[in-house]
C-alpha cells in the first residue's frame, strides 16, 4: 500500500519541485530519479504476490466529490466560452446525474482501492513508459516557444498526469473511476490546447465533447448498477449476476470504446496528434488510452461468452481492419501512428472482450509492447520534428542518410510492431492461434480471425511503406550531411530501446518454446548488417537504372483512399454497432 | 502534399522496340499526366534525300525510315516520283505493289498484336503469334529476297517478278495462316484475362479521334470511317475485295480486331491478286527528271502516310517531306494515357504500335 | 574463377537498345525471340536490364541524341560484358552514314565486339553473332571496359569505386 | 537427413525452376533452355564484377535469402506453420525494404506491388493454416503430416491455395511484382551480379515454399503429396500459359473476393 | 489537290472557316526552304471519305516572321509545328523547340545556307 | 480461356516449331539477296555501282598504274542490290549471291577499316587526278 501511495504521490511531488527549480539540470535529476524511482516500484509491486485493498478517508471522498463538480463546471464553462454546444449538454448531463447519482449512492460497502494483477500490470507500463517519456519531454520542451513557466507547468502536468493514470487504474468505486476518468479527459483538453492556436482548441474540443460521452455512458452504467444491484463498486458489480448486469456493463464497456478512440470516435486521437508530441506519446498511445483495453480486460470475466462480449470483440476486431485501411490514405507521420494506435487498441479490446485466459494474456502482452514501441515511435517522430522539421512522410524521403540515428529507431519500433522475436508480433501469432482454437466453440470467431488477418497484413503495409520513405536513399557515394541529435533526445529512446529488447527476452523465456527462441535467429541478420556494411568497398557503386536517362527520381508513396461512400458507410456501421452495445446490453 | 510518383518509360524499356520517352506523372499507379519525348531517333532522313542521294536512290533510303513499313515508304515516293515523271505503271506492277504492302500489313499488324499480347504479359500468346507470323515472313523472304527490308519497289516498276513457285508458296502459307488468324480472333474475343486487360482500356472515343486527327486503326477502332485505300485511286483497291474495317469502342480491344480482321481482309486480297494477276513488264522505263510538286498518300499499317515531292528538273530533289502515320498518333496517344494505369501502359502503347524512327525520320 | 568462366558461354542474357535504328533489326531480334528461332535455347533471356546483362544487342547508328544513353546503358553493364552490333547502321552507320545527326556506327562510342552485317539483318546472323560473341565473352576478363567518349573517369569515393559519372559529356564534369 | 535436404532446397528449387522453363517453352512450341540453365545462370552470375548502389541495399538480398533459407528449413524441420508463415514474411520484407532503398523508380513500384502482394496472399496461407489446424488439431507442420483426408475436408481451402500460388511463384496472371514488361523485374532491378544471385535463388526457395503448402495437403500420403504437386505445378504453368498478366488492382480483388470467400465457406463448413 | 494561297496574319481566319473536324483530316505542316531565306509553308488538309482530295494552304514568309500557331484549332497541330521549329528554326507561339534536336546539336538543318 | 488451357497443354504433345539453326542449316529461298560479288576480269571499271549505291559500299581505289581495285564492305552494305541492277555486264562483273556475310570481330576493322579506305581512295583520286592533270599540261607544254 505504501508502494501505491508512492505511485500515486511521487509524481505530484515531483512536479511541485519542478515547478519550484527552474534549473535545467535539475528538470533532467528530478525526472531521471521519478522515472528511475517508479519503475522500481511498479516494478517490485508487478512481483509481489499478494492483492491488496483499501478504503479512502472519506474526506478524501468529499474532496473527490467536490473536485468533480468544480471540473464538470469548467467543462461547462469552456462549452459556454467557445460556444460548443455538445459540450455543454453533455457537461450539464453529466452534472446532472452525478448530482443525481451522488444522492442516492449505497454508503461504501468494499473498498475504493483495490490493487489486483491487472492494475499492477498496468503500473508497469504506466510508471516505465511514462516516465521515459516525462524525461524526454524536458528536453523536448526546450525548443518550444512557450514560457519558461509554461514549459515547466507542462512538464509538471505530465508527472501529475501520470498520478491520476496510476490511480485510476486500481479504482474499484465506479464514481472514482469516473471522476479520473473526466481528469484524463481534462487532461487530454488541455494538453491538447497546449499550443493555444485555432486547430488545437478546436481539436481539444472535439476531444472533449468525444470525451464526456464516455463520462456520460459511464454515470449512466454506474446509475444502473445502484439500482439493480445497490453498489458502485466493480467488484460487487462483478460478482452479481441475472438482472441488468449486462446493461451496466454494456455501458460500462461503451465509456471504453470512446476513450480506445474505437471508430466512430477516431477523430479526437488524431485531433490530439497537434498536441506536442510527449503528449500524444503520453495520452494518446502509450498511456491514457489504455483504459480502454483495461477497461474491457476489468470487465471481461462478465464479458466473456455473452452477446455483449461479442460484439466488443466484432467492434474491435473490424476497428483494427478499418483503422489500418484508413490510415493508409493519410500521409502525416502522427497520423498514421495514431490511426495505427487506434487498430491496435480495437484488437486489444477484441482479445479482451472475448475473456478466455489466454486471449487476456495476449491482450496484456500487446498492451505492454504496444506501449513501449509506440512511445518509441512517437517520441522518434518527435526528434524529425524538432530537428528536421518534417512532419509529413513525404519529407522524409531519404531521411536515413540525415538522421540515421533516429531512423534506426523509427525502423526498430516498426520492427517491434511487426515482426519475430517482439511482443507484438507474437501477441498477434498467440492471437490467432487462440482465435482458431476458438472457432471450435463458435463459428462467429471466424470473422474476428479474418479481421485479425487481414488487419495485421494492412499493418504491415502501413509501416512499411512509411519505412520506405525513410530509407530511399540515393547512391552510396553521393554524402549527405548529417545533423548531431542531442543526448537529451537518444537517451528516453535508447531506454525505450531496451525495455523492448527486454521485455521480449523476457518474453520468450517466459513462453520456454524452442521455437520461439529459433525465431529469434533471423535478426541476426538485421543486426549484423551494419557491421558486415562497412566491408563492401570493393564493389563498383553505380546510378540506379532509369531506362538509360539520367536525371533524378522523385516519388511519392502509394495511398489507398477509401471513397467518400465507403468511409461514411463505414462510420454509419460503427454508429449502429456502438449503440447495438447498449442494446444488446440492455436485451441480456 | 505532393503524392505523385514520376515514372518514367523508356528511352531504353524493355517493352519499348525503340527509344522514346515518356515520363508518367502517377498518382499511385493512376497516370495524370504523360510528358513524351519522341525525337531519339532522328537521323535526317529528309535532308539526306535532298542533299546526298539522287532521286533513284532515294527510294532505299527513305525505307530505311522504318523497317516495319519499308515497303509503303518506298511505294509512296516511287508514286510521287513517277507522279513527277509523267509515267503510270501498268498494272501488273500495280498488282505486285499491293501484293507487297499487303503483305507487309499483315506481317506488321501480326507484330503488333504479338508485341501488345507480350506487354499484357501474355508471353504464350506472343510466341504463338510471332510463330505464326514466320508464315508471312517466309512469303515475303521468298518473294523480295530479305525478310524486312524488301527492296522491291523501284522507279518504274518493281525489282523481281512473282514466279510460279512463289505463287504456290503464296497460296499456301496465306491458307495456312488464315486458319490460324480464325483461331486467334477466337482467342481475343475469349480469353477472360485478356479481356480485364484490353476490354474499356486505353479508350480513344470518336470525337477525340476526329479532334486529335487519329488515323489507321487507331481512328477505325474508334469508329471514324477513314482509310486512304478508300480515299485514293492510284491502286484498284475496292475491285479486289478491300472492305473498311470499323470498330467502335476504341479501346485496345478494338484495336487489336481492326487489326485482326484487316490481316483477314488483306489476306483476301492478296489471294485475288495473285490470282488475277494481270501479264505484263515488271520494270518499263521512267525517263526524265523529276520536276514540279507531288503528293502521295498510301495506307501504311499504321494509318496514313504522305509524301510530298517537290524536284526542279535535277537529279537532286528540292524537298522530300515525309509526314509518318505514329507521328500524327502522337498527340491522340498522349491523350489516351491520361486515366489509365501505368500497368497498363505498356500494352496501350504497343496497341498504337507506334514507330518513332519514322515518326522522328 | 577459372571454374566458373565455361558457365558465361552458357547464361547470355541480353540486353537491347535501339540508338536510332530503323527497327528493321530490331523486329529481327524480336523474331529470334519467337518461337522460329527461340533463342532462349541458348539460354538467353532478354532481360531489359544493363545490370543484368552479358550481351549488349545494339542497333542503329547512334543518333546524336542517343548517344549519351548508349554509353549510360554501357557503364551499367558489369563486366564481362560484349556489345553486339547489329546490322549494317550499326556497324558502320549503314545507309545513314554521313546524316548529320548520326555518328555512323556505335563503335565510336563503345567498344564493339562482333559486328553484324544486313540490312535488315536476320535471325539466323543474330544467332551467328551471339555464338560469336560467346566466345569473345569467355575469353574476357573482369576489368574494367571504358566507353570511348563521352567518359567522366572512374573515380573512387570514399574508398569505394564509383561509376556515376561515367557517361557524362565531356567537358561537363569540369563545369560542375 | 533432413539437414541434407534442407541444404539441398535451392537445388531443388533450381531444377523444378528449370523444368518449369522447358515445359513452358514446350507448351509454346519451342525448344526452350536446357533443365540445368538455372544453374548455368547462378554460376554465371558469381563471375561477374557487382555493381550496387549501395551497401544496405545490396545486403539486404543476402537477408532475404537467408531468412527464406531459414523458413524452408523450418518447414522441413516440421514447426509450427503459422511461424514459417510471419518467417517468410519477414523475410519478404527485407526484400520489400530492399526495393525502396534505392531511389530507383522501378524498384519502388516493385516494391509497392509486392507488398500488395504479401497483403493479398498473406491472408490466405494463414487461413489454410487455420484449415489445417482444424482438421488435425495443430499447427505443428510435424503433426499435420500425420493427417490424412485433408484434400476431402478441406478442398475449397485448397482451391484458395491455387489462386496464390501464381503470385509466389510470380507466374500469369498474377506475377505483377515482376512484371518485365512494366516495371523490368521490379525490386530486383538494382541487383547485379553476386547479389542478384541471391535473389535469383530466392526464387527456387519460393517454389519450394509454396509447393511444400501444397504437399501438406497429402498428409501422410506422399504419394498423393507428390501428385498434389505435380499437378499444381502443371496447372500453374498452363494458366501461366493462358493468361496475360492483370493488374494488381485486380489482383487484389480477384483474391479477396474469391480466394477468400472460399476459403471462408469451407472453414464454416468445417464449423458448422 | 488545291493549293489555296494565303498569308500569315489571315491563316488563322481562314483556315478557322475551311476547317471543320468531322469533314476534314490535318495532316501536317510542312516547310520548304526556297533559297535566299525564304520559305514556304504549308497546311496541308485531307476529305475523309473523298478520293483524292487534298486541300493545301501555303504561305510565302521568311525565317523571321512569328508564325501563328493552329493548336486552338487543331490540337493535334502541335507536332508538325514543333516540326517546323526545330527543323527551319521559325518561331511559332507555343511551340518549344528541342522535339528532335538536342540544344547543342546542329541547328535547323532544313534551313538553306544564306 | 479454357481453350487457352486446353492449347497451351496439346502443345506439350505437339512437335515444336523452333528451328535448330546452327546445328541444322536454314536454306533461303532462292533469290536470296546476300553478298555482293565482283569478278574483276569483267569488269570495265564504268564505277556505275559505286555511284549508285546508297551507303558507298563499293569503293575503287585508283591504281597509279591506271587501274582500280574495288573495294566492297559487307557491313556497310544494305543489300539493295541496285549496283547489280546499274552494271553493264551484271552476273560476270557484279552480281548478287544468296549467301550472308558473317559478322566480323574487332579486328576486322569492319568499320574503322573502312573510313582509312575511304580516305584512302579519296586521296588516290585526286592524286591521280592531278597527276593526270600535270601530265596533261606536260603533254600541252611539249607539244
Ligand atoms: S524483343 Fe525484347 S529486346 Fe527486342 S525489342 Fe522487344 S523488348 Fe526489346
Ligand atoms: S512499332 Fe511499336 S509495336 Fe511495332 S515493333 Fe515498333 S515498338 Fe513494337
Ligand atoms: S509508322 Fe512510319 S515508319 Fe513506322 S511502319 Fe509505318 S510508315 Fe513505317
Ligand atoms: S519473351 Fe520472355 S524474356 Fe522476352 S521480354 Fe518477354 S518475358 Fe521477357
Ligand atoms: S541495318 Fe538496315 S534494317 Fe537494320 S536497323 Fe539499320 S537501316 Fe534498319
Ligand atoms: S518476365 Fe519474368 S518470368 Fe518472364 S522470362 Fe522474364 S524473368 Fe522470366
Ligand atoms: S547492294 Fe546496294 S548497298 Fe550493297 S553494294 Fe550494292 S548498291 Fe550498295
Ligand atoms: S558497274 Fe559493273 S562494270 Fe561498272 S565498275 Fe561496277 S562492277 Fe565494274
Amino acid at each position: 500500500m505504501d508502494m501505491v501511495l508512492v505511485l500515486v504521490l511521487l509524481p505530484i511531488i515531483a512536479a511541485l519541485l519542478l515547478g519550484l527549480f527552474p534549473y535545467q539540470r535539475l528538470q533532467y535529476i528530478i525526472s531521471g530519479a521519478t522515472l528511475a524511482l517508479l519503475s522500481i516500484v511498479a516494478f517490485s509491486l508487478y512481483t509481489s504476490l499478494s492483492d491488496f485493498t483499501f478504503h479512502l478517508p472519506h474526506n478524501l471522498n468529499i474532496l473527490i466529490i467536490v473536485a468533480d463538480v468544480v471540473l464538470l463546471l469548467f467543462f461547462l464553462y469552456q462549452g459556454r466560452k467557445f460556444n460548443n454546444i455538445k459540450v455543454m449538454v453533455l457537461a450539464v448531463a453529466q452534472l446532472l446525474l452525478y448530482g443525481y447519482i451522488e444522492s442516492i449512492a449505497p454508503v461504501a460497502g468494499r473498498a475504493e482501492i483495490v490493487v489486483d494483477e491487472l492494475s499492477k500490470f498496468m503500473f508497469l507500463i504506466i510508471n516505465g513508459v511514462g516516465g521515459v517519456i516525462v524525461l524526454y519531454a524536458v528536453k523536448y520542451m526546450e525548443g518550444e516557444s512557450a514560457s519558461p513557466f509554461k514549459k515547466r507547468l507542462f512538464v509538471g502536468a505530465l508527472l501529475v498526469f501520470l498520478s491520476v493514470m496510476n490511480l485510476i487504474v486500481c479504482a474499484n468505486s465506479i464514481l472514482l473511476f469516473f471522476f479520473l476518468f473526466e481528469m484524463t479527459t481534462l487532461a487530454s483538453y488541455l494538453l491538447i490546447a497546449f499550443r493555444g492556436d485555432e486547430i488545437s482548441r478546436e481539436n481539444a474540443l472535439k476531444a472533449l465533447w468525444m470525451n464526456q460521452i464516455g463520462g456520460v455512458v459511464i454515470l449512466v452504467g454506474a446509475l444502473i448498477a445502484i439500482i439493480g444491484f445497490d453498489t458502485v463498486m466493480f467488484d460487487t458489480l462483478l460478482e452479481s449476476s441475472g438482472g441488468v448486469l449486462m446493461l451496466s456493463v454494456a455501458l460500462l464497456s461503451m465509456a471504453a470504446l470512446v476513450k480506445g478512440a474505437s471508430l466512430p470516435f477516431e477523430g479526437w486521437l488524431l485531433g490530439a496528434m497537434v498536441a506536442p508530441t510527449p503528449v500524444s506519446a503520453m495520452l494518446h498511445s502509450a498511456t491514457m488510452v489504455k483504459i480502454a483495453p483495461y477497461l474491457i480486460l476489468k470487465l471481461s470475466p462478465v464479458l466473456a461468452a455473452t452477446m455483449v462480449g461479442g460484439i466488443i470483440s466484432l467492434i474491435g476486431a473490424l476497428v483494427f481492419v478499418a483503422a489500418s485501411y484508413l490510415a493508409l490514405s493519410r500521409s502525416v507521420f502522427k497520423e498514421i501512428l495514431g490511426y495505427s494506435t487506434v487498430a491496435l487498441l480495437g484488437l486489444m479490446m477484441a482479445l479482451a472482450a472475448i475473456g478466455t485466459q489466454e486471449s487476456i494474456a495476449i491482450a496484456m502482452v500487446l498492451m505492454l509492447f504496444h506501449a513501449l514501441s509506440k512511445a518509441l515511435l512517437f517520441l522518434s517522430a518527435g526528434v524529425l520534428e524538432k530537428q528536421y522539421h518534417c512532419k509529413n512522410i513525404e519529407e522524409m524521403k531519404g531521411m536515413v542518410n540525415r538522421a540515421p540515428k533516429t531512423v534506426g529507431f523509427i525502423l526498430f519500433g516498426f520492427v517491434s510492431l511487426t515482426l519475430p522475436p517482439f511482443g507484438l508480433f507474437m501477441g498477434k501469432l498467440f492471437a490467432i492461434t487462440s482465435v482458431a482454437s476458438l472457432l471450435n466453440e463458435h463459428p462467429a470467431y471466424l470473422i474476428v480471425l479474418l479481421a485479425l488477418i487481414i488487419g495485421s497484413a494492412l499493418l504491415v503495409l502501413l509501416y512499411f511503406k512509411v519505412a520506405s520513405a525513410l530509407l530511399s536513399s540515393a547512391s552510396d557515394v553521393v554524402q549527405s550531411e548529417t545533423m548531431p541529435i542531442s543526448a537529451g533526445f537518444n537517451i528516453p529512446l535508447v531506454v525505450l530501446s531496451f525495455f523492448i529488447v527486454a521485455g521480449a527476452v523476457g518474453y520468450i523465456m517466459m513462453q520456454q518454446n524452442i521455437f520461439v527462441i529459433l525465431l529469434a535467429f533471423p535478426m541476426l541478420f538485421v543486426f549484423a548488417l551494419p557491421s558486415i556494411i562497412h566491408s563492401m568497398e570493393r564493389y563498383d557503386r553505380t546510378l540506379p537504372y532509369q531506362c538509360g536517362e539520367k536525371g533524378s527520381f522523385d516519388s511519392a508513396l502509394v495511398y489507398y483512399e477509401p471513397s467518400i461512400k465507403i468511409q461514411r458507410a463505414m462510420y454509419w456501421g460503427f454508429g449502429i454497432l456502438f449503440v447495438a452495445v447498449a442494446l444488446v446490453g440492455a436485451m441480456s | 502534399m505532393k503524392k505523385t510518383i514520376q515514372i518514367p518509360l523508356g528511352s531504353q524499356h524493355i517493352s519499348l522496340l525503340e527509344p522514346i520517352r515518356f515520363k508518367f506523372e502517377c498518382e499511385n499507379e493512376k497516370i495524370i499526366g504523360v510528358d513524351a519525348d519522341v525525337g531519339f531517333v532522328h537521323r535526317g532522313v529528309e535532308l539526306a534525300c535532298t542533299r546526298s542521294f539522287e532521286f533513284k536512290q532515294v527510294g532505299y533510303v527513305v525505307a530505311r525510315v522504318c523497317g516495319l513499313c519499308a515497303i509503303t515508304h518506298s511505294l509512296s515516293y516511287t508514286l510521287a516520283v513517277e507522279k513527277l515523271l509523267g509515267y503510270v505503271a501498268n498494272d501488273r506492277i500495280k498488282y505486285l505493289r499491293m501484293l507487297m504492302v499487303e503483305l507487309d500489313r499483315i506481317h506488321s499488324h501480326m507484330l503488333c498484336l504479338a508485341h501488345t499480347a507480350e506487354n499484357a504479359g501474355f508471353e504464350a500468346l506472343f510466341m504463338q503469334i510471332m510463330g505464326d507470323r514466320e508464315l508471312i515472313m517466309d512469303v515475303q523472304e521468298a518473294i523480295s529476297g530479305n525478310r524486312v527490308q524488301f527492296d522491291y519497289i523501284s522507279i518504274g516498276g518493281v525489282n523481281r517478278d512473282l514466279t510460279p513457285e512463289l505463287v504456290a508458296l503464296t497460296h499456301k502459307n496465306l491458307g495456312l495462316l488464315s486458319e490460324k488468324i480464325d483461331a486467334l480472333i477466337g482467342l481475343f474475343d475469349n480469353n477472360w484475362s485478356l479481356s480485364l486487360k484490353y476490354k474499356g482500356v486505353g479508350v480513344l472515343s470518336l470525337e477525340e479521334a476526329y479532334t486529335y486527327n487519329a488515323l489507321g486503326p487507331l481512328a477505325r477502332a474508334a469508329g471514324l470511317a477513314t482509310d486512304v485505300r478508300a480515299e485514293t485511286s492510284d491502286f484498284p483497291y475496292e475491285a479486289l475485295g478491300y472492305t473498311m474495317i470499323l470498330e467502335s469502342t476504341g479501346d485496345i480491344h478494338a484495336r487489336n480486331f481492326v487489326r485482326l480482321r484487316e490481316i483477314v481482309n488483306s489476306i483476301a486480297m492478296c489471294r485475288n491478286i495473285i490470282e488475277n494477276l494481270p501479264i505484263g513488264e515488271i520494270q518499263e522505263k521512267a525517263k526524265g527528271k523529276p520536276n514540279g510538286e507531288a503528293v502521295v498518300r498510301v495506307e501504311a499499317p499504321r494509318g496514313e502516310l504522305f509524301y510530298l515531292v517537290r524536284g526542279s528538273g535535277q537529279n537532286m530533289l528540292d524537298r522530300v517531306r515525309i509526314k509518318t502515320p505514329t507521328f500524327s498518333a502522337i498527340p491522340a496517344m498522349m491523350e489516351v494515357f491520361k486515366g489509365a494505369e501505368y500497368a497498363d501502359a505498356p500494352a496501350i502503347l504497343a496497341s498504337f504500335d507506334p514507330c518513332m524512327s519514322c515518326t522522328a525520320k | 574463377m577459372k571454374f566458373f568462366t565455361p558457365f558465361r558461354k552458357k547464361s547470355p542474357w541480353v540486353l537491347h537498345y535501339n540508338a536510332g535504328s530503323c527497327n528493321g533489326c530490331d523486329i529481327e531480334i524480336l523474331a529470334a525471340l519467337g518461337p522460329k528461332f527461340d533463342l532462349e535455347r541458348f539460354g538467353v533471356i532478354n532481360t531489359g536490364n544493363p545490370k543484368q546483362s552479358d550481351i549488349f544487342l545494339v542497333t542503329g547508328p547512334v543518333t546524336y541524341r542517343s548517344r549519351e544513353r548508349l554509353v549510360e546503358l554501357y557503364s551499367q553493364i558489369p563486366e564481362p560484358k560484349v556489345v553486339v552490333a547489329v546490322g549494317s547502321c550499326t556497324a558502320t552507320g549503314g545507309v545513314f552514314r554521313g546524316m548529320y545527326n548520326v555518328e555512323d556506327g556505335i563503335d565510336r562510342y563503345i567498344p564493339v565486339d562482333v559486328y553484324v552485317p544486313g540490312c535488315a539483318s536476320s535471325p539466323q546472323l543474330i544467332i551467328d553473332a551471339l555464338v560469336k560473341g560467346l566466345e569473345v565473352l569467355e575469353a574476357k576478363s573482369k576489368e574494367i571496359e571504358k566507353p570511348y567518349k563521352l567518359f567522366g573517369a572512374i573515380e573512387t569515393i570514399a574508398n569505394k569505386l564509383s561509376r556515376l559519372n561515367m557517361a557524362t559529356k565531356v567537358g561537363q564534369n569540369e563545369k560542375d | 537427413m533432413i539437414w541434407v535436404w534442407i541444404a539441398l532446397a535451392p537445388i531443388l528449387g533450381g531444377l523444378v525452376y528449370g523444368g518449369e522453363r522447358v515445359l513452358r517453352a514446350r507448351m509454346q512450341r519451342r525448344q526452350g533452355p536446357p533443365l540445368l540453365q538455372p544453374f548455368y545462370d547462378m554460376f554465371k552470375l558469381l563471375d561477374k564484377r557487382t555493381l550496387i548502389i549501395h551497401a544496405p541495399h545490396a545486403l539486404l538480398a543476402l537477408a532475404h535469402f537467408a531468412v527464406l533459407w531459414f523458413s524452408i528449413a523450418a518447414i522441413f524441420l516440421g514447426w509450427n506453420l503459422l511461424y514459417i508463415i510471419f518467417l517468410h514474411l519477414f523475410a519478404q520484407i527485407l526484400l520489400i525494404l530492399a526495393g525502396y532503398s534505392v531511389r530507383s523508380p522501378y524498384s519502388h513500384i516493385g516494391s509497392n506491388r509486392e507488398l500488395l502482394m504479401v497483403v493479398a496472399y498473406e491472408p490466405i496461407l494463414i487461413l489454410v493454416a487455420v484449415g489445417f489446424y482444424l482438421v488435425s488439431g495443430s499447427f505443428e507442420i510435424a503433426e499435420i503430416v500425420k493427417g490424412e483426408n485433408y484434400l476431402l475436408q478441406i478442398p475449397l481451402l485448397f482451391a484458395a491455395l491455387l489462386i496464390i500460388v501464381p503470385i509466389k511463384v510470380k507466374k500469369s496472371p498474377f506475377d505483377v511484382g515482376e512484371a518485365h514488361q512494366e516495371i523490368v523485374g521490379g525490386i530486383e532491378v538494382e541487383y547485379s551480379g553476386v547479389f542478384y544471385e541471391f535473389l535469383y535463388m530466392s526464387r527456387f526457395l519460393e517454389y519450394i515454399f509454396i509447393y511444400s503448402f501444397v504437399y501438406l495437403f497429402g498428409g501422410e500420403s506422399h504419394w498423393l503429396g507428390a501428385v498434389l504437386v505435380f499437378g499444381v505445378f502443371l496447372l500453374v504453368n498452363l494458366v501461366d500459359n493462358a493468361t496475360a498478366r492483370v493488374r494488381p488492382a485486380h489482383m487484389l480483388k480477384i483474391i479477396y473476393t474469391v480466394a477468400v470467400s472460399l476459403a471462408v465457406v469451407n472453414l464454416l463448413g468445417i464449423l458448422l | 489537290m488545291k493549293k489555296i494561297e494565303t498569308t500569315l496574319s489571315t491563316l488563322l481566319r481562314d483556315i478557322g472557316a475551311f476547317y471543320i473536324p468531322k469533314l476534314w483530316h490535318f495532316l501536317s505542316v510542312n516547310g520548304i526552304d526556297l533559297g535566299e531565306g525564304k520559305i514556304e509553308l504549308q497546311w496541308i488538309f485531307s476529305a475523309y471519305g473523298v478520293k483524292d482530295e487534298i486541300v493545301i494552304y501555303y504561305v510565302l514568309s521568311d525565317y523571321n516572321t512569328p508564325v501563328p500557331s493552329l493548336v486552338s484549332l487543331i490540337p493535334s497541330a502541335i507536332m508538325g509545328e514543333r516540326e517546323i521549329v526545330d527543323m527551319f528554326g521559325l518561331t511559332v507561339d507555343g511551340a518549344e523547340s528541342g522535339l528532335y534536336l538536342d540544344e547543342d546539336s546542329r541547328t535547323h538543318p532544313l534551313r538553306g545556307e544564306s | 480461356m479454357l481453350r487457352s488451357l486446353l492449347e497451351a497443354f496439346l502443345n506439350l504433345f505437339r512437335p515444336i516449331r523452333t528451328h535448330r539453326y546452327p546445328a541444322e542449316e536454314i536454306v533461303l529461298p532462292s533469290g536470296y539477296r546476300g553478298l555482293i560479288e565482283y569478278g574483276i576480269d569483267a569488269c570495265i571499271f564504268c564505277d556505275k555501282c559505286e555511284k549508285v549505291c546508297p551507303p558507298g559500299a563499293i569503293l575503287f581505289y585508283q591504281n597509279e598504274d591506271g587501274t582500280k581495285t574495288y573495294r566492297y564492305n559487307p557491313w556497310l552494305c544494305i543489300y539493295c542490290g541496285e549496283c547489280v541492277r546499274a552494271c553493264p555486264k551484271p552476273e560476270e562483273a557484279l552480281w548478287q549471291s544468296e549467301t550472308k556475310q558473317l559478322s566480323a570481330l574487332k579486328e576486322d576493322g569492319a568499320n574503322e577499316g573502312w573510313f582509312v579506305w575511304e580516305a584512302a581512295c579519296k586521296q588516290s583520286r585526286e592524286a591521280y587526278a592531278t597527276v593526270k592533270k600535270s601530265a596533261k599540261i606536260q603533254n600541252k607544254s611539249e607539244e
